[in-house]
């Protein structure tokens, strides 16, 4: 066992841990942290991959951005802050089930993939070219321009959705008073 | 290796790495371990002569500028005082309130001092002296960053405090706000050297500085710095007349001391960034051949913005959480994706000589500032006029009510 | 090419300028509006000014003319040009367009009461009662401002097509202006009559315009007018008419087109209704512009109205109808005239009666004299027009400051008001004097007596025989107008306070009559006893610069000249002595004298009614009887109905049958299922998320399972 | 070293927990959190099999940055509406957000 091996168990175990306390913890607070947690660990991950750009994004993204908006929203649904009863619903088991057998199903299915056991080969790029070289094909005519500005439209429409959804409408009672 | 006096930085770290390979440690191995230790070493060297010495001159600064005299007891012009009063920290009684949540409650300070340390990783001292030249450094600065906004939540949640939990929200809401602008504006150095590595920036501006081409990027990474950095003017986190202290209100002892020392750390990290980013970092004349200089070239110019922003601190009034808002998202971002779009322009449309590079980029930057000035103009016109109706308006009813 | 070409491309440019600005921007000011107008006329004026001494410095003009052209309207195979020419007969036009347009212009200020309170029971779309503002001031300048835009556009074009829609432009304004005071019954009755009669001309002239495109592929005037090859061909192309040839009959159209512009028997109706507009605009379109654009488009053509006619030989069927109807017209106008009271009308009927005189001198061949008439007229009748005007506003001031209300612009109720507005009364009778050819001193003078000289030397004795009649006419009435306005005593309250009028009124009035005594000096022929020769005929040899060949002038006859000065002065003091003594409420003096043919004149030959009787009312019955009662309601209707009536029985038919047993029945069968159905479903709609997803998630399994283990 | 099966294998785990997380959970945030864990458990699907598969070609890396984009606007967009219920209804339990039944 080479210590990328063990690195990668540690990180890996870590992550999935995570991910569990996220989805049974009962503070909703709590779970936003392990969250925190899991992503990280997907972060290092992504280090191991040799994806340092996609590390880092997503820390900034996920734990800098989403995350923070999670526990924002947590705590601005103030009752949620004190959690009580159970997190989790009556048809929980059917969750579970679907989850068990879900993975089942993929590993199985993985296995049948005759790739699976691959070792990754050296990267045929600099580690330094790839940054540039994502750049270039994001914005690239014959890359991937079409779907990056669509996900940009995507973004600026969420940005503009969220803004009128949380929107509180009070403007009318504000004129109300001032009546 | 022999010693050289103008680099002893990579003397010493072939020394270490060769003792340790000495005592059969893997290479890889070992350069992680000295990177580790370099950290280690960085954190405490600032924490404690930075956090003792700087303090000080922190203080002196500002009794001056209030007109009082400042630490003078302990030691020769109170020079010990830092020294003290980390003592006195440290012997405090920890106290964690009830109702607390406590393992997020001890690990918010160090979340937040770890962030702040964390981005030393990537700033470039000197030519050799770098913790790790990572390709997106900018990137990586921004993502620390934001994990110190997370320990700041945390301390103010687990606090169990109304006024901390709300200076937490404001911390949140200012900082999140913040990042926008500056990572967009962080585009602009990465534009001119065509990478994010913090150390090719620096070595990008060996013959002009990104402060000289891009002005109003400089001013506007400077301002977001100061606001995720919490500081006066835009101090609300810890607005001491409203929230008592902020997300911190319930930490003593060394854990406040830890939110304590990297507040000021982060004073010192926006600093060493501005330099190295805006103003050459450790260029200088001579800085290539002798290392060391270029240390003290970068010293110099991190205090001379450290002090700068000091000086801010004491002499602005803190605004209000909408006018900071307002700023941000209705001033400072706006500006900020224009400054991008007006650099991209002009750095297309100058040819590669210095001086026809620095003309078109600051015609490019007065124009945006004219046009920018401009805007705020009519706007303010707006603003008043619509006050000045309404205020008309409101007399008479009151005259008609009077009637 | 910043040259004389640029120049002339923006001459008509800044009123189209200041009609756009005034309109869309600043209709409400009227101090801005006006200085816009008068501002970009003085502009227009000035670059016309300097074109025309540009152009009258430059040797051969006639060949060598200032001209330039921009590729603008593709037209199939070719591309129509949109282009400026300035050849003697432009640079002419432009001369006294400019001026008498600026003068109008300036004078209109004065007119429309600038400077005075709006008079709070004035009603736009009513002149202003009192001597306040006018209502619509600026809208006045704006259609003005268009209307020059129109002339100036006209002036400087170098083909049929442009000078069409500057011709068209100004049609539309004219309507505009004639009904500027739309509140009055008359004003909207003389804009229609206006549009529609002078429309009835122009449909015929586009005919022309198209037919000339037709045979020559082009509406240039230099590749038609001055080409020998193409007049040549035009002259032995037959046409559809016989006995014309093509040439002839485009000439023919054209004329007609000019026959309702310039007013001319028997389209000649809607010029003297037209008073019913402002005096400025009586004077913009009875002489500097639209009617002259008539005689300019006659002037323009004339190588064409004339073609198949060498200098000296017979007249062409269409020279002679152009002269007849030119010399009839002239006399015809005049007889009205001399039994009319209303100053302005008059005055308009005594421009119809010079039009025909120009006219005429184009028929007869008489191309200089026509286009020096034209020049001249254009000034004197602007003046008489503006002067006309002054009296009216001294009028109304008297009836304003005494109540007695009269009708100011009715010549039998002024008088002696010579006193009351010395300058109105001198520059009124210098404009009388050169438009009754007062021997010598005159501008009138010098062209009435060239085209008479023409028709003269040229053995035309029956034209030169009515064209002196009428000119004796002229003098007459034009004596006895003077004689009853400004001369003897003060017949009415209201002439005894007359005034004289604001500064910007009667500068305008002193420039105009300075030109109407001095440009006829310009054209003195060279073999006039004594004074001929002293001033070289200028007139003669620029304007005749512009025919391909050029003119000689006519031999020096003792018999026209006599004749011409004979009935000039002779119409005058005949005018005089018949109305020196009128008194308030007499009778004209004339009515006495010719009974009931004066009646005939006054009700100017009852061509309205007449036109009324044969155009009018068929029309009216054609419309209502014919397509309204028979046609549309009778015909048309009827069928209507039957088709209704019986779609109504066969909907009621399927109604019943069909739709409600058959259709409706198994729609409701269909809906009363699909109810049910939803009703035993709706249990599966619990409104939870998560239920759904799981459901989504068992399907999604078992086909993916199904998948993978059916097909490995 | 390792291989390209344990990435897969992690990335599976953490989808379905994930799923587990959305199927299971009463609070709506909480939903939103399992969403979460599956995208970032799809990224790193992406990312080991363009490190894996086709290291040359950046189309991994590219789609895992649309993801991410996607994220961030799913994240945005259902917070924002969870704030809208909760303050409509003062409740963010995914049970009784149940009106559009029947």
């Amino acid at each position: 066992m080479t210590i990328a091996q063990i690195v990668f168990l540690v990180i890996s175990a870590t992550t999935l841990v995570a991910s569990i306390l996220v989805v049974t913890s009962r503070k909703m607070v709590h779970a936003a942290l392990w969250l925190v947690l899991s992503l990280g660990g997907v972060a290092v991950l992504f280090v191991l991959l040799q994806a340092s750009f996609l590390a880092v994004v997503q820390v900034v993204i996920y734990i800098g951005a989403i995350a923070i908006l999670i526990i924002f929203a947590v705590m601005l649904t103030r009752r949620m802050m004190y959690d009580t009863g159970s997190p989790i619903n009556r048809y929980w088991w059917a969750g579970a089930l679907a989850a068990v057998l879900l993975f089942a199903g993929l590993v199985v299915m993985l296995g049948q993939i005759p790739s699976i056991t691959t070792q990754a080969s050296a990267l045929p790029i600099p580690e330094g070219e790839l940054l540039s070289l994502l750049g270039t094909a994001l914005v690239d005519v014959n890359g991937y321009m079409l779907p990056f500005e669509v996900a940009s439209v995507l973004l600026l429409a969420a940005l503009i959705g969220s803004l009128v959804v949380a929107r509180p409408m009070e403007r009318k009672t504000e004129e109300g008073d001032k009546r | 290796m022999d010693f050289n006096f103008w680099d002893p930085f990579t003397w010493i770290g072939e020394w270490l790495l060769n003792l340790l390979v000495g005592w059969g440690l893997a290479e890889t191995i070992a350069l992680t371990l000295l990177r580790f230790a370099g950290a280690v070493v960085l954190a405490l060297v600032l924490l404690l002569i930075g956090g003792v010495l700087f303090t000080w001159l922190d203080r002196k600064l500002s009794a001056r500028i209030q007109d009082r005299l400042g630490p003078n007891r302990v030691g020769p012009f109170g020079l010990f005082q830092g020294i003290a009063d980390t003592l006195k920290l440290l012997t405090k009684e920890d106290i964690i309130p009830a109702g607390a949540d406590k393992i997020v409650f001890n690990l918010a300070p160090l979340l937040v001092t770890m962030s702040v340390v964390g981005i030393w990783a990537v700033v470039p001292f000197a030519p050799t002296l770098i913790g790790t030249d990572l390709n997106v450094g900018l990137l990586y600065i921004i993502s620390v960053g934001s994990i110190g906004t997370l320990g700041i939540m945390m301390a103010g949640w687990a606090s169990n405090n109304k006024f901390a939990l709300l200076g937490a929200f404001r911390t949140v809401a200012q900082m999140v706000a913040y990042e926008v602008p500056m990572v967009v504006v962080l585009l602009v150095p990465t534009m001119f050297t065509g990478s994010m590595s913090v150390h090719a920036i620096v070595e990008g501006q060996s013959s002009l500085w990104y402060v000289a081409l891009a002005p109003v990027a400089a001013l506007i990474f400077l301002t977001t710095s100061i606001a995720e950095l919490g500081r006066a003017p835009f101090d609300l986190l810890e607005a001491e007349s409203e929230l008592v202290a902020g997300f911190n209100t319930e930490y003593t002892g060394i854990k406040w001391g830890m939110f304590f020392a990297s507040e000021f750390l982060h004073g010192l990290t926006i600093s060493a960034l501005t330099a190295a980013i805006f103003l050459g970092g450790w260029q200088g004349p001579g800085a290539e051949a002798r290392p060391l200089l270029g240390f003290v070239y970068f010293m110099i110019k991190t205090m001379v913005v450290y002090f700068g922003v000091t000086l801010l601190r004491f002499s602005m009034p803190r605004v209000r959480i909408d006018q900071l808002l307002d700023l941000n998202w209705k001033f400072l971002t706006p500006l900020a994706l224009a400054a991008v779009c007006v650099t991209a322009v002009a750095e297309k449309l100058a040819l590669a000589t210095n001086w026809s590079r620095l003309g078109v980029h600051i015609i490019a930057n007065v124009g945006l500032l004219i046009l920018t000035l401009g805007a705020l103009w009519v706007r303010a016109r707006m603003v008043r006029r619509r006050f000045e109706t309404e205020q008309m308006r409101l007399a008479a009813r009151s005259e008609s009510a009077a009637d | 090419m910043i040259g004389p070409e640029l120049l002339a491309f923006l001459v008509p440019l800044p009123p189209l300028l200041a009609f756009f600005v005034i309109v869309l921007l600043t209709n409400r000011k009227n101090r801005l509006s006006h200085r816009l107008a008068v501002g970009a006329m003085v502009i227009s004026w000035a670059m016309a000014m300097t074109i025309f001494g540009l152009a009258v410095s430059r040797g051969d003009l006639g060949h060598h003319p200032i001209a330039a052209s921009v590729a603008w309207l593709p037209m199939g195979e070719g591309v129509l040009n949109l282009g400026i020419l300035i050849d003697p007969l432009n640079a002419i036009t432009l001369f006294f367009v400019a001026w008498t347009c600026l003068a109008i212009f300036l004078y209109s200020v004065g007119y429309h009461n600038f400077g005075k309170p709006r008079d709070p029971q004035d009603r736009a779309g009513l002149p202003p009662k009192a001597g306040g503002i006018e209502p619509m001031y600026a809208r006045f300048f704006a259609f003005i401002s268009l209307f020059a835009f129109g002339m100036l556009t006209l002036s400087v074009s170098d083909n049929l097509l442009l000078l069409f829609i500057g011709w068209e432009i100004m049609g539309l304004c004219s309507y505009l202006l004639i009904g500027f005071w739309y509140g009055k019954d008359s004003a909207k009755r003389a804009m229609v009559k206006a549009f529609i009669t002078t429309r009835v001309g122009d449909v015929f002239m586009l005919l022309g315009i198209a037919y000339l495109y037709a045979a020559t592929g082009t509406v240039n005037y230099r590749e038609i007018l001055f080409d020998e090859h193409v007049l040549q061909t035009l002259a032995q192309m037959p046409s559809v008419i016989g006995g014309l040839s093509a040439g002839g009959l485009i000439g023919l159209l054209l004329f007609i087109g000019t026959v309702g512009k310039s007013a001319q028997w028997p389209l000649h109706v809607w010029l003297p209704d037209a008073m019913e507009g402002p005096t400025p605009v009586s004077a913009m379109i009875h002489a500097a512009t639209m009617v002259s654009a008539g005689v300019y488009l006659m002037a323009r053509f004339f190588p064409l109205v004339t073609i198949g006619w060498h200098e000296g030989g017979a007249l062409t069927p269409t020279m002679t109808l152009v002269a007849v109807i030119g010399a009839f017209t002239a006399l015809f106008a005049a007889t009205i005239a001399v039994a009319q009271n209303d100053i302005k009308r008059v005055l308009a009927y005594s421009t119809i009666s010079q039009l025909g005189y120009m006219v005429a001198a184009v028929g007869i061949g008489a191309y200089v004299a026509a286009v020096f008439h034209l020049v001249t007229h254009a000034f004197f009748k602007a003046l008489l027009f503006l002067s006309s005007g002054s009296v009216i506003h001294g009028m109304e001031h008297g009836i304003h400051e005494t109540h007695d209300h009269v009708d100011p612009g009715d010549m039998t109720n002024m008088g002696g008001l010579r006193r009351k507005m010395p300058i109105t009364f001198w520059t009124f009778l210098i404009g009388g004097l050169a438009l009754s050819g007062f021997p010598l001193l005159t501008a009138g003078f010098w062209s009435k007596d060239e085209i008479l000289a023409d028709a003269f030397a040229h053995g035309r004795m029956v034209i030169f025989v009515v064209l002196a009649l009428a000119a004796l006419l002229t003098a007459f009435y034009t004596m006895r107008q003077i004689t009853l306005t400004f001369l003897g005593k003060p017949r009415t309250q209201a002439a005894e306070h007359a005034h004289e009028s604001v500064w910007t009124m009667t500068l305008p009035l002193v420039v105009l009559s300075v030109f109407a005594v001095a440009a006829g000096w310009a054209g003195i022929p060279d073999h006039f006893p004594v004074i001929g020769g002293l001033i070289p005929n200028w007139v003669h040899g620029f304007v005749g610069g512009t025919l391909l060949e050029h003119p000689e002038a006519v031999a020096f006859s003792a018999v026209p000249l006599l004749v011409s000065i004979s009935v000039a002065l002779g119409g005058l003091l005949l005018g005089w002595l018949v109305y020196r003594r009128v008194t308030a409420d007499a009778k004209d003096p004339l009515a006495r004298l010719l009974g009931p043919v004066h009646t005939l004149f006054k009700n100017k030959y009852y061509f309205d009614e007449l036109y009324d009787l044969i155009f009018i009312r068929p029309a009216y019955w054609l419309a209502e009887t014919v397509s309204y009662r028979w046609i549309d309601r009778g015909l048309i209707d009827g069928i209507l109905h039957a088709i209704g009536r019986f779609a109504l029985r066969v909907g009621a038919f399927l109604r019943n049958v069909i739709d409600l047993p058959v259709i409706n029945g198994s729609a409701d069968m269909f809906s009363e299922g699909v109810k049910g159905a939803g009703r035993g479903f709706r249990v599966v709609q619990t409104g939870r998320v998560q239920q759904y997803l799981i459901v989504g998630l068992l399907f999604t399994g078992v086909i993916l399972s199904y998948l993978l283990l059916a097909n490995p | 070293m390792i291989p390209l099966s344990w990435y897969l294998i992690v990335a599976a785990a953490m989808f379905c927990i994930g799923i587990y997380g959305v199927l299971a959970r009463k609070n709506a945030v909480g939903i939103l959190m399992g969403i979460e864990l599956m995208l970032a458990a799809v990224i790193l699907n992406l990312v080991a099999f363009w490190r894996y598969l086709t290291p040359a070609r950046i189309s991994g890396q590219a789609f895992a940055v649309i993801v991410f984009a996607v994220a961030a606007s799913e994240a945005a967009v259902g917070l924002a509406l969870i704030i809208s219920i909760y303050r409509r209804r003062s409740t963010v339990v995914a049970d009784e957000i149940d009106i559009l039944k029947w």
